[in-house]
């Protein structure tokens, strides 16, 4: 019930799934900043999985009353863009040079038919590699592999020391990034083509296979034992040193800090390996829709938001408390507010926009539609369980997985 | 012989007790371990394992779950939400056993052509999966302008709860003598009266094991929680969801720990104190 | 002026019929037993009655007053159930002012009849339990406490004694009598017990297979069955029914019984339609009562005698029963408390032959 | 009704009130409850069919994110019938399902014997059994991930007392993963099967233990032979209430393997919301719904025709 | 051989003494009945007997063997419960082997034991049906073949026939008596219902409180009761007792009874205990059959004449019972079927003193 008339003080209705911790206080200083303008801030997160919040804004879309704004990322923006009708964003945008300091592909996501509808918020590299200190002072290594030949010189050496080389959680979305850093790291053309352009002959190319091979190689020195579980559960055994290596999106370093370990002394943080030569960036970013409202309040809200979810200031704020790194590529990262971890992926990304080898992720719902995502994952997650499927079947399958879905 | 009787009497009798006590240890364990991970911190967990004896106990985690944990830039803990749930479980407890128990009424003793069917149809209601309702009950909620609010979940709870409430009172009112019914309309009683007067007061056996079940079944449900409530006016399960299933935060098993606890309270409680009626109930013919 | 009248009255259910043209005319004031065995519709027909039932067909009047259509409350009558069916949930008070409530009685009314009834039933010490608490006859006392309080045109009471141990039913069966004596309101009363409907019924109606076979006092019943469903229902044990062969012997006709029909029991009360049957094959009733042991013979009363094999005897006390064989015929005898023929024996018994009835073997009607 | 009880006791302390007072009840026309209770056993009934019918109807067009009709026919049905997740998913529920019904039910029966024994401490014990059924699945899924998990759970605990070679790895073991879902939803549910049971068995006539000890049975057999068939329709009802609850088990999985590893513990109510809502497929996921209530419907109409014969036959005696 | 002797029987259920030192000692091939009211202890005392309950204190032996602490299956016994406690979902047939199949009897053993009781009792047609499926009678007589199939020392039978009908019972009851003059293995048979009890035994033990009361022969229970709650529980209607006060005439003595004891009842078979009490104040206990109007007065019996009003009478149509009025007492009369005094009126009775009995009111035992 709104007891405001059409035109009292601009307000903003957003859902998000970010209700706790760290992402809960990006977002509450999100809110402060909109607040400042001038704009009420309604913040009901649906805490849970991505989906349970889709829920929540499929049945508010079916109730004719979605939010002013939702959290929503990647190509699912385009597919419920279709289903409700959302605002043109494109004069607020062009106000600024907030275009021109993005990676294009990113900005094509949130512009599906041409017309902005949503922004980005924040960037997280998801090809990061975390090593553990004690591990690598065990078997003598200073530095992090560079490529996958190094990786699996290292990662024997480990294995020979009693070290289980790769800490792995074991769910389905991990299991596809798994897939996804391989490939990458083999060719982030390849994987441009297979991964975000099902392309059939890049699939059942030598690229995916040679990452299949990899992956299985990967799958060999993760502890057999771990499957179902969230992959922090194994971050005190990786300090240790009992595991050597945990491939993870930025975000992890954020809960490393909370758990009072260091980089540097604890554990080392850099991108994940890399056969090609330039920088690679596998790209997951969390992304604001803005719906359509017949109300006054709200559509000044929006804009107010949008204003606010483009400057630099948000940039730096929102990024500093979730580990995450800015949209912008403009942004100085030396701030003490910042980590080794973060500026490191900042200048991975620059470096990556410019190589042109900044990518979407797959297991992070960037590069396809869910159910294009699912398809795929299916037949990924079952690979790294069952050694029984070789490297060529699953190549297979994950191609025919594309046809049914393409 | 009357000596060695005995002891292999005494013998069973420790068997039977080791029996007993090894389960009631294989259910109690995971309580346990819930209950010591609600007294280590975050650090603690993060830097050993999610089992494990608190090095000292902390209240922290208490606290902070009932009162100041922050969700959704709200510090006050799950305990608004607890009263959110109540506000959702108890009325649509109560209604849909009232409801249950009318249709019960109607459908066992007010024998009628077709009744059989009503019954299957709506028993067959308990079969139905959650998530295939989810859609259907978004359009009916806007249908009749009840999306988001509390009376709309009251709404869904009362509706599909019946199904269960309705199975379990029919089958205890058909042990109900038909000369009840029969004497009552002599003395000119109405069907309304005789199910307030004479029917309801007969039936705490039953209505507590389905106020316990729905009660239980209620307080735990989360799927339309999330999907159909707002703001502060979630539910607790719903809260509590803001403390697991993150993919880029470790989880905060200490505070999640106490929040399950405070939350499953009111449940433990019901279990813990109407335990006894429960059997008790189903004894006196809840099962048939 | 006619309490109760039901005319042609059918009921089916589904595809069995249950009562099947059932006629029945009541004066006020009368107590009258249905009695009958299990299944055959006494309760249908007081439920029919009641208007807890639909009729298929026919009308029933109460108090003279057509009631085709009026729900049960409203046809002023009281009924008392089986099973009580006392309101388990409420006192005995709430139960007996139930009735009164629903139909908007005031309390300082209901107050008063409840203490009127409380006292005619002795059950004021009672007025605040609940029905739980209550042994099997104070309960039955209740369910009557509930019918008397309405003070209607009928009462109806569906074997009201029967879940009761035989010594409280004797007791409650002789209350139920007093009752009548004093209150004086129409009763129709279910039982299938028949030394209950002997007793109180001013007149019995015995039903079979939903239709009645006899409604008349309960001594013309006893001494004038309209069949041998009707004999052998009524009294207990039930009444010998023997094989027999109808002869004449001048002006005087004789039942010939036992091996090759050589035993000759006179009747000395024949009809003339019995005398239309001479020759021919009938069935000869006699009950046990009237076969005794020749010294308890009395004087004046005609007689025949019997000789018969002595298979079982049974003192219960009070009297002497004993299990006798005449040809394929098992016959129950009933003797003084002393009497005690050796088992095997053969003796000859005397039969007390004024009451003695026939019956036609095939219709299994009664001759008279 | 408090009302009336209220005012029927004072009646009896105070002067009696002369107006005719009715209780409100009666007040109600007759009719209009009876339409009203007619309403509310209707609107129960048009919940199942219509959602149900509903859903049916969706099943058969090409709706994705909102529901749309477009019709398409068969086709999710097809898809579906040969996809692999359908086809695992389709298994794992047999497995599933069976384990857990056959599990519950049996070690629910045995604890209830156990605790029939004339036991101490009988209420405590049997709230301790009973009390999972209090906790919600995700709890449940939650902890028992790392109560099987043998990185740290019972596998690590025990090798920590001394047997190294000691092994518990189902939960991670892609053919033994599914156990453990049936693990952890026995530990939720078993002790409602115990209170049915126990309330069964306590409802016996004691004549019959009697019969059973002069005839002379051991206790395993009085209980095999005769009280458990004795209490049937109870083992029945407690089959179907498990029934119910493995067809719709979906949280648990959720929280205790995430359906994992692979696919491995995968259950049709998780493909059904995987599709519905995660894909974005709410045809196909319809579909699925709709082929999970028709194996269900395998399973109920014969036991709901076998039940009629059996009335029809039984007939006359109660 | 003595089949069973229980000695200084105690049974305590927590702070409850439910059987206060019983004794008995029963010979094989009897047929023992144990009666009396509910409560009373007969269900405990059959229990501890077979086995199913334990004895706080005392000694029981079957079949001259020591049984302490033996189990009920290796007693020796069968035993027949009230509520008959078959297996519901076993057949018949089923019910009936499970106790030889517990102890491991032969297939082809158990077939023929299964066909021999069947035959014995006629249940040969509902071998294969369950429980559910039979009638009252039809599930007594599986119960009976279950017991009778273990051919023991000892039946125990509780109450087997208070679940059925009237009717059925008698005929039940009949039933029984004639199996146990075929197998002729001793019995012991709970009863409350005081004709069952004597017509079927060959002693009874009056049970009340705990305590045996009497046992003896049916006819010297119910000639000779022990003290009044013998005479008042056996006997329906029960005896009556009339307070009186004992005077001599001569060498006879008589009871005065009725409105200042006005009335005297001259008792020609006193002895000399009776003598005793001369002049104080006794209970004079006479049995209602010895009660009749003066035309059914029997030459040679000693009779006396008791003027009392009617107050009400109750034809069953075998007898006709009178309830009549001396005094304060009221005095129930058992009459021949068509004795009708008018109700109100004053009539001379006639009493048959020869098996009166005189108590002692304070102690309530019988004066002989
Ligand atoms: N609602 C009903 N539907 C179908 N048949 C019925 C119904 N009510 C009674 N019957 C049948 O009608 C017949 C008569 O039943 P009723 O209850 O009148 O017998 P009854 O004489 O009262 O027997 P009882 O002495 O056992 O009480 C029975 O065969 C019974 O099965
Ligand atoms: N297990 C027990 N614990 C305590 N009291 C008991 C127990 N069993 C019986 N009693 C009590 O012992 C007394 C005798 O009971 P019992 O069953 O032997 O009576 P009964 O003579 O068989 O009565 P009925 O004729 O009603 O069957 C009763 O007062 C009963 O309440
Ligand atoms: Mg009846
Ligand atoms: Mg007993």
């Amino acid at each position: 019930l709104t007891q405001a008339p059409a035109q009292a003080e601009p307000r903003l209705t957003v859902i998000s799934q970010w209700s706790a911790g760290a992402e809960g206080a990006a977002m509450d200083a999100f809110g402060k900043m909109v607040t400042e303008k001038g704009v009420k801030w309604e913040h009901s997160p649906v805490s849970g999985f991505t989906t349970d919040m889709m829920n929540k804004l499929r049945a508010d879309i079916i109730a004719g009353k979605p939010p002013a704004a939702s959290q929503l990322k990647g190509p699912e923006i385009k597919a419920w863009s279709a289903i409700g009708a959302t605002v043109n964003l494109n004069d607020v945008v062009k106000a600024t040079d907030y275009e021109k300091n993005i990676s294009a592909d990113l900005a094509k996501i949130h512009k599906p038919k041409g017309d902005w509808i949503a922004l980005p918020l924040q960037i997280y590299r998801v090809n990061t590699l975390f090593a553990s200190k004690k591990a690598m002072d065990k078997v003598g290594a200073t530095e992090l592999p560079k490529t996958w030949d190094e990786f699996n010189a290292l990662a024997a050496k480990m294995a020979a020391a009693g070290i289980t080389p790769v800490a792995h959680g074991g769910i389905g979305w991990a299991d596809a990034m798994y897939f996804e850093l391989t490939l990458a790291g083999i060719s982030a053309d390849a994987y441009r083509k297979a991964i975000m352009e099902l392309d059939d002959k890049a699939l059942r190319g030598p690229e995916v296979l040679a990452a299949f091979k990899q992956l299985r190689q990967l799958t060999k020195w993760m502890s057999p034992s771990n499957a179902g579980q969230h992959w922090s559960v194994f971050l005190p055994a990786l300090m240790k040193g009992d595991y050597g290596f945990l491939m993870m999106g930025g975000w992890a370093s954020g809960v490393l800090k909370k758990g009072n370990f260091e980089e540097g002394k604890d554990f080392l943080c850099g991108p994940t390996p890399n056969n090609t030569g330039k920088p690679v960036f596998d790209m997951n970013a969390d992304g604001m829709i803005f719906w359509d409202t017949k109300n006054a309040d709200l559509l000044a809200g929006q804009k107010a938001t949008a204003q606010v979810a483009m400057s630099k200031e948000f940039a730096k704020t929102f990024t500093q408390i979730n580990g995450s790194i800015p949209v912008r590529t403009d942004i100085d990262l030396a701030d003490a507010g910042f980590q080794d971890c973060q500026r490191d992926a900042a200048k991975n990304l620059a470096g990556a926009i410019q190589a042109n080898q900044a990518i979407m992720s797959l297991g992070h719902n960037m590069a396809q539609t869910s159910p294009v995502t699912a398809a795929l994952r299916d037949v990924l997650t079952e690979f790294v369980h069952n050694d029984k499927i070789t490297p060529e079947e699953a190549q297979k399958r994950l191609a025919d997985a594309a046809d049914t879905v393409r | 012989m009357v000596e060695a009787r005995s002891l292999s009497a005494r013998g069973g009798r420790i068997l039977l007790y080791a029996i007993l006590i090894a389960f009631a240890a294989f259910y109690l364990t995971p309580l346990i371990v819930v209950i010591l991970n609600s007294f280590r911190s975050f650090q603690e967990i993060t830097q050993t394992s999610v089992l494990g004896f608190p090095k000292e106990f902390r209240l922290d985690n208490w606290v902070q779950a009932w009162g100041s944990y922050c969700i959704a830039g709200i510090c006050s803990g799950i305990s608004p939400y607890m009263w959110n749930s109540l506000l959702i479980a108890v009325p649509a407890t109560l209604i849909s056993t009232l409801l249950g128990a009318m249709n019960g009424y109607l459908l066992s003793l007010w024998r009628f052509r077709g009744a059989g069917l009503i019954f299957g149809i709506i028993t067959f209601g308990v079969f139905l999966p959650a998530q295939m309702k989810l859609v259907p009950w978004a359009i009916t909620l806007r249908d009749l302008g009840l999306s988001n609010t509390l009376a709309g979940l009251v709404l869904i709870h009362v509706v599909q709860g019946m199904s269960f409430t309705t199975l379990f009172c029919r089958n205890y009112y058909v042990n109900v003598p038909q000369d009840l019914i029969k004497a009552a309309k002599v003395d000119g009683a109405g069907f309304l009266q005789i199910f307030w007067r004479i029917i309801l007061p007969l039936s705490p056996p039953i209505l507590i094991v389905t106020v316990i079940w729905q009660f239980t079944g209620i307080w735990n449900e989360f799927l339309y929680g999330i999907t159909f409530s707002e703001g502060s006016a979630r539910p607790v399960t719903a809260a509590l969801m803001a403390l697991s299933a993150n993919i880029a935060q470790a989880r905060e098993y200490g505070i999640e720990s106490a929040s399950v606890l405070i939350a499953a309270l009111p449940t433990l409680l019901v279990y813990l104190f109407g335990g006894k009626y429960f059997v008790r109930g189903l004894t006196a013919g809840a099962v048939k | 002026m006619s309490a109760l009248s039901v005319e042609k009255l059918r009921v089916r259910f589904g595809s069995v019929e249950v009562l099947k043209s059932v006629d029945l005319a009541i004066e006020s004031g009368e107590f009258i037993v249905l009695v009958g065995p299990s299944g055959c519709g006494k309760s249908t027909l007081l439920n029919v009655i009641a208007g807890l039932e639909q009729a298929t067909e026919g009308r029933i009047e109460i108090g003279g007053r057509e009631v085709t259509g009026v729900p049960p409350k409203d046809r002023d009558i009281a009924m008392v159930f089986q099973t009580y069916a006392l309101y388990p949930a409420m006192t005995v008070r709430g139960n007996i002012t139930f009735g009164m409530e629903c139909r908007g009685v005031p309390k300082a009314e209901q107050k008063e009849a409840v203490a009127r009834v409380a006292k005619l039933l002795q059950i004021e010490h009672l007025l605040d339990r609940r029905p739980g608490q209550l042994s099997g006859g104070q309960r039955q006392r209740v369910a009557m406490g509930r019918a008397l309080v309405r003070d209607p045109v009928l009462f109806l009471f569906d074997e009201p004694l029967s879940n009761l141990d035989a010594k409280l039913r004797v007791e409650m069966r002789m209350e139920i009598k007093r009752l009548h004596q004093r209150i004086g309101t129409t009763m129709v009363y279910v039982t299938h017990d028949q030394v209950e409907a002997m007793t109180l019924a001013t007149r019995i109606a015995v039903m079979n297979g939903g239709v009645i076979q006899q409604f008349a006092d309960p001594q013309t019943i006893y001494d004038q069955p309209a069949n041998l469903f009707v004999a052998r229902f009524m009294g207990s044990p039930p009444m010998n029914a023997i094989p027999a062969r109808l002869a004449a012997s001048g002006s005087e006709i004789a039942a010939m019984v036992g091996p090759d029909a050589a035993t000759a029991v006179p009747l000395p009360n024949a009809t003339a339609a019995m005398k239309d049957w001479v020759g021919r094959e009938v069935v000869l009733g006699i009950r046990p009562e009237c076969i005794t042991l020749p010294d308890g013979e009395q004087p004046g009363k005609p007689a025949a005698s019997l000789p018969a094999t002595v298979e079982m005897i049974e003192p219960t006390g009070a009297e002497t029963m004993a299990l006798i064989r005449v040809g394929q015929s098992e016959i129950m005898a009933r003797m003084r408390p002393d009497a005690r023929p050796a088992v095997g024996s053969v003796a000859s018994f005397a039969l007390d032959t004024a009451k003695a009835c026939l019956f036609d073997p095939k219709t299994e009607s009664r001759i008279a | 009704m408090t009302q009336t009880a209220t005012t029927m006791q004072a009646g009896q302390t105070r002067p009696a009130r002369t107006a005719p007072r009715r209780s409100w009840l009666s007040d109600i026309p007759d009719l209009l409850t009876r339409i009203v209770a007619g309403l509310i056993a209707a609107a129960a009934v048009s919940y199942v069919v219509g959602f149900t019918l509903w859903t049916v109807v969706i099943s058969f067009t090409d709706s994705t994110l909102l529901p749309e009709y477009s019709f398409v026919g068969f086709k999710h049905y097809f898809t579906l019938l040969r996809s692999r997740v359908w086809q695992v998913a389709y298994f794992n529920l047999t497995i599933y399902g069976l384990g857990f019904i056959l599990g519950a039910t049996g070690l629910g029966l045995l604890l209830a014997i156990l605790i029939d024994q004339k036991i101490r401490a009988e209420n405590l014990l049997r709230t301790i059994y009973l009390y999972p059924m209090a906790l919600s699945f995700v709890v449940t899924g939650t902890v028992w991930a790392w109560l099987l998990n043998p990185t740290i759970g019972v596998e690590h605990f025990v090798r920590s007392l001394g047997w190294a070679q000691f092994n518990f790895g189902w939960l991670v073991d892609r053919d033994m993963a599914i156990y453990c879902v049936v693990i952890a939803a026995i530990w939720q549910a078993s002790g409602f099967a115990m209170a049915l049971f126990l309330a069964g068995l306590r409802s016996l006539d004691a004549d019959l233990y009697k019969a059973a000890a002069i005839d002379g049975a051991s206790p395993a057999r009085m209980y095999l032979r005769i009280m458990v068939p004795a209490i049937w329709p109870i083992v029945v009802s407690v089959l179907v209430i498990l029934l119910q609850t493995a067809i719709k088990t979906y949280d648990l999985v959720r929280a205790l393997t995430a359906g994992g590893p692979g696919i491995a513990t995968t259950l049709p109510t998780n493909v059904v919301y995987d599709y519905m809502f995660q894909r974005g497929l709410m045809g196909a996921g319809s579909a699925a719904a709709v082929m999970l209530l028709l194996s269900l419907l395998i399973v109920l109409l014969p036991y709901a025709l076998f039940q009629r014969l059996r009335r029809g036959k039984g007939g006359g005696h109660g």
